[in-house]
């Protein structure tokens, strides 16, 4: 079935500061996200994959390239009314629950700051009929809303900062890191309570982490940055199990299983970039197999595909 | 008979690899507390361990279960408002738990025990050079002066994995990346020539690929300078690597100890078995990851029976009464939980655990 | 580290420039009748009108301001008007000036010895009495205006020991009044912010790592918080600078030293124009190189700043 | 010792081991811990005892100094009393049952003039310190917030801060002809901007916090964030300010009297007082008309200060331990 193109990236862009200490965070980054699903974009600290998120949520602006949400360019200057489109249709999850609460405010005002800001609602009790609704579809009890942040734990507060998107109906949900900074028991809750909210109503999530077995877990399609740049992008099991880059190699054997045998003769390889010689042949993006695009120069594409030839996909 | 005896008791059937080795350290019924806004909670409850020279003990657990405070305490690091209540940590011939004055501390601290902690961003001083602060522990622990020390500075640079010490040595923490840092950090801690290495989350702060290299390296500095390492983790992927033993803590309190594949293959205590079952890793796509509902307990609930209790959706109603004892599984098997007396009814693990339990029997 | 002290320089003179202008523009709005001190009432509108015309106030502002800005790098700051009519600016501040760089630099010097010397026992003996006494000292000092306990200074020190009570510059013993005033007063500012600091990086993480090296609390206190310490204490000298010169002000008229503090005073009181204006440049000067300081010790300190070629974040 | 021996030593009766049934909100109760910032804040501040003291003497202080003219048999502050039977001025009258704190060199009620004076600078304080915190807050947001101001701001900073705020005090007072409004004006002028600084750091520090970039994703306008995300944190830093502007202002107003700027004599000020007490204060037996009004101020400027930094401490959430 023909998937509907969501959000569409064009070789985006992104640096900070000007000529001497000009830091390029991301270089040329093509992607697209469908409909109804759950992009993982999966990177180490500094490879760029939050900057791409708030450059898609508007908050740092793009230096070149394009990024089209729902056929309409949303980077740059735009007009206001596209603007108001987007904050309603484009909402964001962030990392650390005990920070992006403001702790003086109550959970009433949090939840609904949106509708303020967009006046989604006809009245007062409209408005408290949302927020209600909102804190009961993410498992909080509809009392909460007159308590402050501080009296909630770090799972709990997390679950509000996803209320306080839903209340905006959006369409795509851009989740920074949603659950590094929670407890292990915790994350489970919350990666199931995203999972159901994005069957019953119909979401799209950039999930954004640099904890590989929740990205394999939850995501549809993942893409792999270093650096700034994607190296790799395919369907989940086609990566984790027929992984060509060496970067992508490289981070797959790094994750540690909860497996004290396979775990403990586990051997690592260690990613050198100098095994590129990209100064002779630059790198380009191409689709090595359908869906399965890897960034490499003629010479390692062709290597790449060989290594490939033998593999089929097991699901796990 | 408290569980500290059951141990100690069956000590002569451990197996061979630990049989060897002596307990160099033994607490038994620890209790720290502290006062937090007018009221005094207690943050360890009566935590028994013993632990054995050259072993690699992991000791798991959330926020909130004490596992910092525990190592702290070894140390005498508790911040101002903690205490060691009661209890004892026998160390060679000193008990730490009668620790008062800084006298006493500095027989132990560097000397015996050494600690890595978990943030490099911050641990190192940002205004003295690298070289200065190692420098600091080989002058204090290992005797040497001018240019021996300096020497000795080098070598252990190098050890750890340092490119070009002798460049590296006049730089400034700010010069160098996380895991550059955190080895700077290893590297003091291994200058002290300690019995004991403590390391507090070691390497939640770095990247996956990083993490793997600074596990590695902690192994092969454990073998080169035979060093029993306490490593302190919420990872349990990081423990399957690292851990002979592996000792599970919930508020305040160690509910299962034993070998590593003892506690991943047959987990006894339902937090244990539901921690594991709730992993990713072990997640079949498209159906809901087994959850632990609730929260985890903070210090102020003053807590009746089994922590765990109201968690957990198969609790017993003793749980809510009486505190379980050590039931013992196996010779280095004990686990706190009623589910283990033979009154109990009988309860099947969350099913990923029993298709991990398969997988490792091949 | 050059480049970096060379830029701060060069935004120095800058900020001096716009300050000494937008003094010289505040001047000009002081009322006329002043320029004429006591003759006032003895002169008709016209001559009043020719005098104010012949010293140039007639002319637009920014002609004054060439004017002034040529005279300024020939050296030459204008006549005294009111206060010593006629005599070049330039010789009344030559024999003023040495008695306030005395007392300015002499009481900032004890203040910074005995004021780190007291911070630093007081985050030693942190809560106990030693913290306790230099406490009550610092608010005492920081709060009541120093205006009237100079006053119960000068009124009992000199009937207990016995010690004149105005300057007389050839009489040694009536320097030590004043200087011990003076320096009291920048002690408490030292003391109280050299202890904060300490406290700060007492509660920092790496010392959490010292210790577990098994460093004494004597060795970190030393070696690490007291020596990282000076670096934000180095942004407290310009500050400090700043309190001298006020105090210098009530303290030179307070005991009539003949310093360009109690000048200052005197002569905006008989609005001697050009004389306030040289003075008001030269404290400018002073606090502007005590920025300028303040940021060369700091990056002296703190080898990050070292490596920050753009210049620091003032 | 076998299992079977164990649990009959403990007499449990075994139907504790069934079930229990699952109670969900008593799970997520476990985690609720009912820290609360300005409950905690308080319960610190009303630990430290001398700050305890000192806020009761302010309270006291403040509810008398404006209560006192409407006390029985007060006297006024400006009038010249004269003895009804030599009908000459009661000049310099020690302290006695008529005149509590005695009379100065014209005759006038020290007492009263005292107070009258305590009620001038408390209210130039006041003021001083209110003006502070406004254009603090409004220029002070706006400068942290938005980038583009910043560049432009911090160098109007750095010139302005270089002119030595004694000078521009004495140059201010000198033009504008001496008077409340002026004093209060040249005090103003010259210390809003250390308190813009102040909220211009915090702001800086605040802005980038995740729940600011939270609120910019869901479209709340500037002014909305200021008003709702940011002012609530400077409430501690404003009640210092406001705290210390008092013994500042009455610090300036004793200074500039005494450099001849102060408010004119007419007018009873804590710096006049000083300053006719300071002009006596050679002879032992009119040095009370120094004494009074120093004791007065020292203990205002002391209480002020202390209990406003205690605030400080308390509402600093490190300490909430």
């Amino acid at each position: 079935m023909k998937r509907e193109k969501l959000l569409e990236v064009k070789d985006l862009t992104v640096a900070f500061g000007k000529r001497k200490n000009r830091f390029v965070a991301v270089d040329g980054v093509n992607f697209n996200i469908y409909k109804g699903e759950t992009f993982g974009l999966v990177g180490e600290s500094g490879s760029g994959k939050t900057t791409i998120g708030r450059a898609i949520m508007r908050i740092n602006e793009t230096d070149s390239g394009d990024i089209y949400f729902k056929g309409q360019k949303i980077n740059g200057k735009i007009d206001k009314k596209l603007d108001r489109e987007v904050i309603k249709n484009i909402q964001m999850i962030f990392q650390d629950p005990m920070a992006s609460l403001n702790e003086r405010a109550k959970v009433d005002y949090i939840v609904s700051e949106g509708l303020y800001n967009t006046k989604l609602y006809d009245d007062e009790s409209d408005r408290k009929r949302k927020v209600e609704k909102a804190l009961l579809s993410v498992g909080l009890l509809p009392e909460f809303a007159s308590r402050f942040p501080h009296e909630f734990s770090g799972g709990q507060r997390q679950r509000i900062g996803i209320a306080r998107t839903l209340v905006m109906k959006p369409e795509l949900i851009i989740a920074d890191e949603p659950i590094s900074a929670l407890d292990v028991s915790i994350r489970a809750q919350v990666i199931n309570l995203m999972n159901d909210l994005k069957s019953t109503l119909g979401l799209t999530y950039l999930f954004i982490a640099h904890d590989l077995s929740v990205v394999r877990f939850i995501s549809d399609r993942v893409a792999v940055i270093h650096k700034g740049q994607i190296v790799e992008l395919a369907e989940t099991e086609e990566l984790y199990q027929n992984a060509v880059h060496p970067y992508t190699k490289g981070l797959l054997s790094a994750i540690s299983m909860p497996d004290p045998k396979t775990e403990k003769n586990r051997q690592f390889e260690k990613y050198d970039k100098s095994m590129h010689h990209y100064e002779v042949e630059a790198p380009k993006w191409m689709e090595i197999r359908p869906e399965h695009w890897v960034l490499a120069s003629d010479e390692e594409f062709e290597r790449y595909k060989k290594a490939l030839d033998g593999k089929v996909l097991n699901n796990r | 008979m408290n569980s500290d005896e059951m141990i100690k008791q069956d000590e002569k059937h451990l197996p061979d690899q630990i049989k060897k080795a002596m307990p160099i350290l033994t607490i038994e019924n620890l209790v720290v507390k502290f006062n937090l806004r007018g009221r005094s909670l207690s943050a360890i409850r009566e935590a028994s361990l013993s632990l054995y020279k050259g072993e690699s003990l992991a000791i798991v657990g959330e926020s909130g279960s004490g596992k910092s405070v525990f190592t702290k305490s070894l140390m005498g690091l508790l911040d101002a408002n903690g205490w060691v209540d009661s209890g004892t940590i026998q160390y060679k011939t000193y008990d730490l738990a009668q620790f008062k004055k800084e006298k006493d501390w500095l027989k132990i601290r560097g000397k015996e025990i050494a600690m890595v902690f978990q943030d490099p961003m911050t641990s190192l001083n940002p205004l003295k050079t690298i070289g200065k602060q190692v420098r600091e522990a080989v002058v204090k622990h290992q005797g040497l002066k001018g240019r021996e020390a300096t020497n000795a500075v080098y070598d252990i640079l190098e050890n750890v994995g340092i490119d070009a010490p002798r460049k590296r040595y006049n730089q400034y923490p700010f010069e160098f990346s996380g895991g550059m840092r955190q080895r700077v950090v290893i590297a003091i801690a291994v200058a002290c020539k300690p019995e004991i290495l403590i390391c507090d989350e070691p390497t939640t702060a770095l990247d996956v690929t990083i993490q793997a290299q600074i596990m590695e390296l902690i192994g092969e500095l454990q073998s080169k300078y035979g060093l029993t390492v306490i490593y302190i983790t919420h990872d349990l992927g990081v423990v399957a690597h690292v851990a002979d033993r592996v000792a599970v803590m919930y508020a305040g309190d160690i509910v299962e100890i034993g070998l590593s594949e003892e506690i991943f293959y047959d987990p006894r205590h339902p937090y244990t078995s539901a921690l594991l079952a709730s992993l990713p890793q072990l997640g079949i796509k498209g159906e809901p990851l087994y959850a632990i509902k609730g929260t985890p307990p903070n210090l102020f609930k003053k807590v009746e029976g089994d922590a765990f209790a109201f968690r957990n959706e198969k609790a017993l109603k003793i749980d809510f009464v009486k505190r379980p004892p050590y039931f013992k599984i196996s010779e280095t098997h004990y686990a706190k939980t009623w589910l283990m007396d033979e009154r109990a009814p009988k309860v099947d693990k969350p099913k990923i655990i029993e298709l991990l339990n398969e997988r490792s029997a091949k | 580290m050059l480049k970096y002290i060379l830029k701060r320089i060069f935004r120095s003179f800058i900020t001096l420039f716009a300050v000494t202008t937008i003094v010289f523009m505040l001047m000009r709005l002081m009322p006329e009748e002043g320029y004429f001190g006591d003759s006032y009432d003895k002169l008709d509108e016209i001559q009043r009108e020719a005098i104010l015309e012949g010293m140039g106030l007639r002319d637009p502002m920014h002609i004054q301001l060439i004017h002034f800005y040529k005279g300024l790098i020939k050296g030459d700051l204008g006549t005294s008007i009111t206060y010593r009519p006629k005599v070049p600016v330039t010789e009344i501040l030559a024999k003023k000036i040495p008695y306030s760089l005395w007392l300015g630099l002499s009481s900032i010097l004890i203040a910074i010895i005995f004021g780190l010397w007291m911070g630093i026992s007081m985050a030693q003996h942190k809560d106990r009495l030693m913290d306790g006494v230099g406490t009550f000292y610092i608010v005492f000092i920081r709060a009541v205006p120093s205006a009237v306990y100079y006053l119960f200074l000068q009124l009992y020190l000199t009937s207990w020991l016995k010690l004149p009570i105005l300057f007389d510059v050839d009489e040694k013993a009536s320097f030590f009044l004043p200087l011990l005033s003076m320096s009291l007063v920048s002690l408490a500012g030292y003391a109280m912010w050299m202890r904060r600091y300490m406290v700060d990086e007492l509660n920092k993480d790496y010392i959490r790592l010292a210790k577990a090296k098994g460093l004494r609390q004597k060795e970190i206190m030393f070696k690490h918080v007291m020596r990282n310490a000076f670096v934000p204490m180095a942004q407290y000298l310009p500050t400090s600078i700043l309190f001298a010169i006020s105090g210098s002000l009530y303290i030179e008229s307070l005991y009539s030293i003949p310093g360009i503090g109690s000048l200052l005073v005197e002569s905006i009181q008989r609005q001697d124009n050009p004389l306030v204006q040289a003075l008001v440049l030269i404290y400018a000067a002073i606090s502007i190189f005590g920025l300028l300081m303040g940021d060369v010790l700091m990056a002296f300190f703190d080898p990050r700043i070292k490596f920050e070629t753009q210049g620091g974040g003032r | 010792m076998t299992q079977r021996m164990k649990h009959i030593a403990e007499d449990i009766d075994d139907t504790l081991f069934t079930f229990a049934e699952y109670n969900q909100s008593a799970s997520e109760e476990i985690g609720y811990s009912n820290y609360s910032y300005w409950q905690s804040t308080i319960q610190v501040f009303f630990k430290n005892k001398v700050a305890v003291f000192l806020l009761m003497v302010i309270v006291l202080l403040l509810a008398f100094t404006f209560i006192q003219p409407l006390l029985p048999n007060q006297k006024l502050p400006t009038k010249i009393y004269n003895d009804p039977v030599t009908n000459m001025q009661y000049r310099n009258v020690a302290p006695n049952s008529e005149f509590w704190f005695g009379t100065n060199s014209i005759g006038q009620d020290l007492w009263s003039r005292i107070w009258s004076g305590t009620r001038t600078s408390l209210i130039i304080g006041f003021m001083v310190g209110l003006f502070e915190v406004i254009v603090g807050i409004v220029i002070g947001a706006m400068w942290g917030y938005m980038r583009k101001l910043d560049r432009v701001i911090t160098e109007i900073y750095n010139v302005w801060n270089n002119i030595p705020t004694t000078i521009v005090l004495i140059l201010l007072t000198y033009i504008m002809r001496p008077g409340i409004f002026t004093l209060i004006f040249a005090m103003s002028i010259t210390s809003w901007l250390s308190m813009t600084l102040l909220v211009r750091n915090l702001i800086v520090i605040l802005r980038d916090r995740e729940y600011n970039l939270a609120s910019r994703c869901l479209g709340t306008p500037i002014r909305r964030i200021i008003t709702k995300n940011l002012v609530p944190y400077l409430v501690s830093v404003i009640m210092l300010r406001m705290a210390l502007a008092i013994p500042t202002a009455i610090g300036l107003e004793v200074f500039l009297t005494y450099i001849g700027l102060g408010l004119p004599v007419d007018i009873p000020s804590l710096g006049n007082l000083v300053n006719e007490g300071r002009l006596l204060m050679m002879s032992e037996s009119l040095r009370y008309q120094l004494f009074f009004p120093a004791i007065v101020i020292s203990l205002i400027t002391i209480a002020f200060y202390v209990m406003g930094n205690a605030f400080a401490d308390a509402a600093d959430p490190r300490n909430h331990v």
